[in-house]
């Protein structure tokens, strides 16, 4: 596998705070895989993000020590808001959705293209020539993936994608992480909702306090899902189920 | 600032009761006539999909919303005849969105600001912001905390109110566990001291977690009505409102646990009495 | 009051640039004329590119609605209260001067309106949209005059939830005027600072999107701009330019 | 021009354009309709808040049909101008320079709306200000002098508290938001 992104001791402040964000974080993220980020609010998760994607300091301004490296400039990110990252330009789903092939000025047919190939793969090609102002949020934040997939990005962060949607909304979302990452690409996503976190993460990084703390497959690093708190109750050693299938073969009376 | 009546001071809790309220938008009915009893201290959570009418529902209990025909009651008080800023006395309703309304320079002076519009004393401000583990920023800017951290300020800015009834909508999207649990706890002491809570969210685990009563609303009208440990149980009345029983209770189920647990607690209490074995 | 209406007409098959030039050159000569006839034949002119457009009913009540206030107070600004000569008019002196002067303002106006709820009506948004990429005018202006519009009604909603919470959390939106001002800050700093919360994302949604890129955008569907279209467009400036002349050079009147 | 300052620019208008809603809740006589602009010559700069003034004269028309409001857009520039002029000298920092610094500029601004409805318009602008020019001519006032008059009696409420306003939001920044915006620091 090779490594898009790989962080050496990195530590990263925004600007006016005095309290830095990330402290001494080595990473590397491989291409074609899905990794989860998760930690309490604050830890630093996001911002990991935000590094991991080369965004910060460019366009948050503020200072980043260590070493990073990133072997592409095709990063795509997805936020929990569907309606911040929207162009407001487009009067249908297809033209949101081609909107970042046409800024790059390729020819009309390969922006055509690119577009409606992100919209089948994301399973929305039925709403192409919608109003983006009649879709519901489930829909909108699919139509937002797409959009960002239209660009073929190398690596894909998504930052609590699912905060907005409702249960069917969240598991159709994240269902679809790691096709995005069987076409190649590195997917990088935060959330606290390990649950879900669990069932589609190749590798998840904990974050305390800035801290990197925990690396490695789910079930390593993560413990408290609900499940995983009732296993470690009832005596489970560890690595703790962390959903109801995985718990029925370790509790037993 | 407001001279209301004094009836509406702090800590005990008010029943409500909706009868046959309807309400429409323009010529479009979106309540049929729903009728339900909430005695003082329930703890009640609305479920159903988009567009059947929740929020709906709960903005008549602030006067946000004035219903049709058919009346709804808030203790003594018909809706109908207040403003929400009156409404406010008795009901403390946190939106979906709540963190766009903070507006003070400190955590500490926009928790205070529902109690200063109200005449209430400060003393439940500094419990507030206690109980959502707040007291450690409360002197920072509230937009210089984490969107899911705004969230926790505005719902202290509710709870310092000390209303008699607190509605939630969709108060646990973007929490993390801690933030839940301290949403959690929040409302259990609430319901504990009499307090009526009236829940919206799509999230059942926290559904399980903070409510006993469940209300599925479905296209207007109230299609069930049940004790969360018997809904919440229930994946075929779950289904079709795209929902699955919380894992608590699904494990519970698995398990064949006793008592019905559908809360984390209950199920480990439940294993931890029959002497399961973890492996 | 009124947006774009579906239609077959010429304008509306026309390349978007030539309803708004005719619309501007309607403008200019309304303020190029200082007698009524002339104003009036401006009216007439505006009048029959509404027409062309087949939205003169559609263009009727909207520009009444808002003329017509309008033609009142200047009826009485200028008929009944202007300078002498009078003329009488069954019980009411109405000056001479102030009348001619009320239908040249007041003719003025008419065109205005007439000219630009035209354009408004025939013009569909998405294809000037496209027109202005084809051309290569700057993302930034594009983004500006189009994305505002549609980010309109979210702000709108956002307001309202915003005096929807502050009265939930005891405001009185009422009372003295002093009280009313007061309610201000609470009503306008939160739509403030949660707009600007957003800023960020925004610009990263933006950018990821090849919002940043410097060569031209792909048009997918640029309109046809054809000879008449040009032909129109030329004539609508030779005669501004023609008329502006004609009034600087004395024979205005 | 960054696509920050894109956005920043695409939020004044918009406040701009909705900020009307607000007034018209509290029953204020006032517009408000340009607080935007001056938000954005105060964390941007003149440049950005020109851009933002013009924009939101060109949507205002669309939104609402009434393009005879066009020509203002004049007005727009001259506010932007004096506004960032206004930030730089740190007339924002407290309310006791904003709102003097306000009706100074509702005096510039009405001195530059009062000849274009004189003379495009015969006197009629917007319709409160239209009504109250009326009253002063019946009074008996000549037709210019009506007009000014009506321009600066609006336009001073209106722009003193718009500076007011935008002194409390200034004042309301967080830290990290504020040292987003290097204008700020001046």
């Amino acid at each position: 596998m090779t490594a898009l992104v790989t962080l050496e001791r990195v530590g990263f402040r925004y600007p006016g705070s005095a309290r830095p964000a990330l402290r001494d974080v080595s990473v590397t993220i491989d291409a074609g895989t899905v990794t989860g980020v998760t930690g309490l609010v604050g830890s630093g998760a996001s911002t990991l993000l935000l590094v991991a994607g080369g965004f910060a300091p460019r366009l948050t301004g503020g200072a980043l020590t260590g070493t990073r490296h990133l072997a592409t400039e095709r990063v795509g990110i997805v936020f929990a808001t569907p309606w911040t990252q929207l162009t407001g330009l487009a009067s249908t789903v297809l033209g949101e959705v081609a909107f970042g092939p046409a800024s790059l000025g390729r020819p009309r047919e390969a922006v055509l293209a690119a577009a409606e190939r992100a919209l089948r793969d994301l399973g929305v090609a039925h709403l192409a020539e919608r109003d983006p102002a009649t879709l519901s949020g489930g829909e909108l934040q699919r139509v937002v993936v797409a959009s960002v997939l239209a660009m073929a990005p190398d690596l894909l962060v998504l930052d609590d994608p699912a905060a907005e949607l409702d249960p069917a909304g969240a598991d159709g979302l994240y269902a679809l992480l790691p096709s995005v990452a069987a076409r190649g690409a590195a997917v990088l996503v935060a959330t606290p909702d390990t649950e879900r976190l669990a069932r589609v993460a190749d590798r998840v990084l904990a974050l305390e306090d800035g801290r990197l703390v925990r690396a490695g497959p789910a079930t390593a690093v993560l413990d408290d899902t609900d499940v995983a708190r009732i296993a470690r109750a009832a005596g489970c050693p560890a690595p703790l189920p962390l959903d109801v299938a995985a718990a029925l073969g370790r509790i037993a009376r | 600032m407001n001279a209301g009546p004094a009836s509406g001071a702090a800590a005990s809790g008010h029943a409500i009761r909706f009868e046959d309220a309807r309400f429409a938008y323009g010529g479009t009915e979106v309540l049929h006539g729903v009728t339900l009893d909430l005695p003082a201290g329930s703890a009640v959570a609305i479920l159903g999909p988009n567009g059947a009418g929740k929020t709906t529902l709960t903005r008549l209990l602030i006067a946000l919303l004035r219903p049709r025909s058919g009346r709804v009651l808030v203790g003594d008080w018909d809706v109908a005849t207040k403003r929400p800023d009156e409404m406010a006395r008795r009901v403390g309703y946190v939106f979906q969105h709540a963190d766009q309304q903070l507006f003070e320079r400190t955590v500490r002076r926009d928790v205070a600001f529902g109690p200063r519009c109200l005449g209430r004393p400060a003393a439940a401000v500094e419990r507030a912001l206690e109980e959502l583990g707040l007291v450690v920023v409360a002197d920072v800017h509230p937009y210089d905390l984490p969107p899911p951290s705004r969230k926790l300020v505005a719902l202290a800015g509710v709870l310092a109110m000390e209303p008699g009834v607190l509605v939630l909508d969709e108060p646990t999207a973007g929490l993390d566990r801690v933030g839940r649990d301290l949403v959690v706890a929040a409302l259990r002491r609430r319901n504990a001291a009499g307090v009526t809570s009236v829940v919206v969210s799509h999230d059942v685990a926290f559904v399980a977690e903070s409510a006993e009563r469940v209300v599925v609303l479905r296209e207007g009208v109230v299609a069930a009505d049940a004790p969360a440990r018997k809904l919440l149980r229930d994946a075929a009345a779950l289904a079709p409102l795209g929902l699955e029983p919380p894992p608590a209770a699904a494990l519970g189920l698995a398990l064949g646990l006793p008592g019905a647990p559908i809360r984390v607690d209950e199920c480990v209490a439940a294993l931890q009495g029959a002497r399961w074995r973890g492996a | 009051m009124i947006g774009y209406l579906p239609g077959r007409s010429s304008l509306h098959r026309a390349h978007p640039y030539t309803p708004l030039a005719v619309a501007a050159g309607l403008l200019f000569l309304a303020f190029a004329f200082r007698s009524p006839a002339a104003v009036w034949a401006v009216v007439v002119a505006a009048a029959a590119f509404a027409a062309a457009g087949g939205v003169l009913g559609a263009v009727l009540r909207p520009a009444a609605m808002l003329a017509l206030p309008t033609w009142i107070l200047l009826t009485v600004l200028h008929g009944l209260l202007g300078g002498p000569p009078h003329l009488a008019l069954g019980p009411l002196a109405l000056s001479a001067p102030g009348v001619e002067r009320a239908l040249v303002f007041g003719g003025r106006i008419a065109a205005i309106l007439f000219a630009f709820l035209t354009a408004l009506a025939t013009v569909a948004p998405p294809r000037l949209v496209e027109a202005m990429t084809a051309r290569g005018v700057p993302f930034g202006r594009i983004y500006l005059l189009v994305s505002t519009l549609t980010v309109v009604p979210r702000m709108r909603a956002r307001v309202r939830q915003i005096i929807d919470a502050q009265q939930c959390r005891g405001l009185r939106i009422g009372g003295s005027p002093l009280a009313r001002v007061r309610a201000l800050g609470p009503l306008v700093v939160p739509l403030v600072l949660s707009a600007l919360a957003e800023v960020d994302e925004q610009a990263l949604a933006l950018d990821v999107r090849g919002g940043s890129a410097a060569g031209r955008r792909t048009a997918l569907a640029p309109p046809a701009d054809h000879a008449g279209d040009r032909l129109v467009r030329w004539t609508v400036l030779v005669g501004v330019v023609a008329a502006y002349a004609w009034k600087f050079a004395g024979a205005g009147r | 021009m960054t696509l920050r300052d894109l956005v920043v620019i695409r939020l004044g208008v918009a406040v701009n354009l909705v900020i009307g809603q607000v007034a018209a809740a509290l029953l204020l006589p006032v517009f408000l309709d340009t607080i935007g602009t001056v938000l954005v010559a105060a964390l941007v700069g003149p440049r950005a808040a020109i851009v933002a003034g013009l924009t939101s004269q060109v949507l205002n028309a669309v939104l609402s049909g009434n393009f005879t409001w066009l020509p203002f857009g004049l007005v727009q520039i001259v506010i932007a101008l004096y506004a960032a002029l206004a930030a730089r000298l740190g007339a924002f920092r407290r309310l006791s320079t904003a709102i003097p610094a306000g009706l100074l500029l509702g005096l510039v601004a009405a001195s530059a709306s009062a000849p274009i409805s004189y003379f495009l318009f015969g006197g009629v602008t917007a319709g409160g200000v239209t009504a109250v020019t009326t009253v002063i001519r019946a009074l008996g006032a000549p037709l210019p002098v009506a007009v000014a008059a009506a321009s600066y009696s609006t336009d001073l409420l209106d722009k003193s508290l718009v500076f007011a306003l935008v002194a409390v939001v200034l004042r309301s920044l967080p830290h990290q938001m504020a040292v987003r915006f290097p204008m700020l620091a001046r």
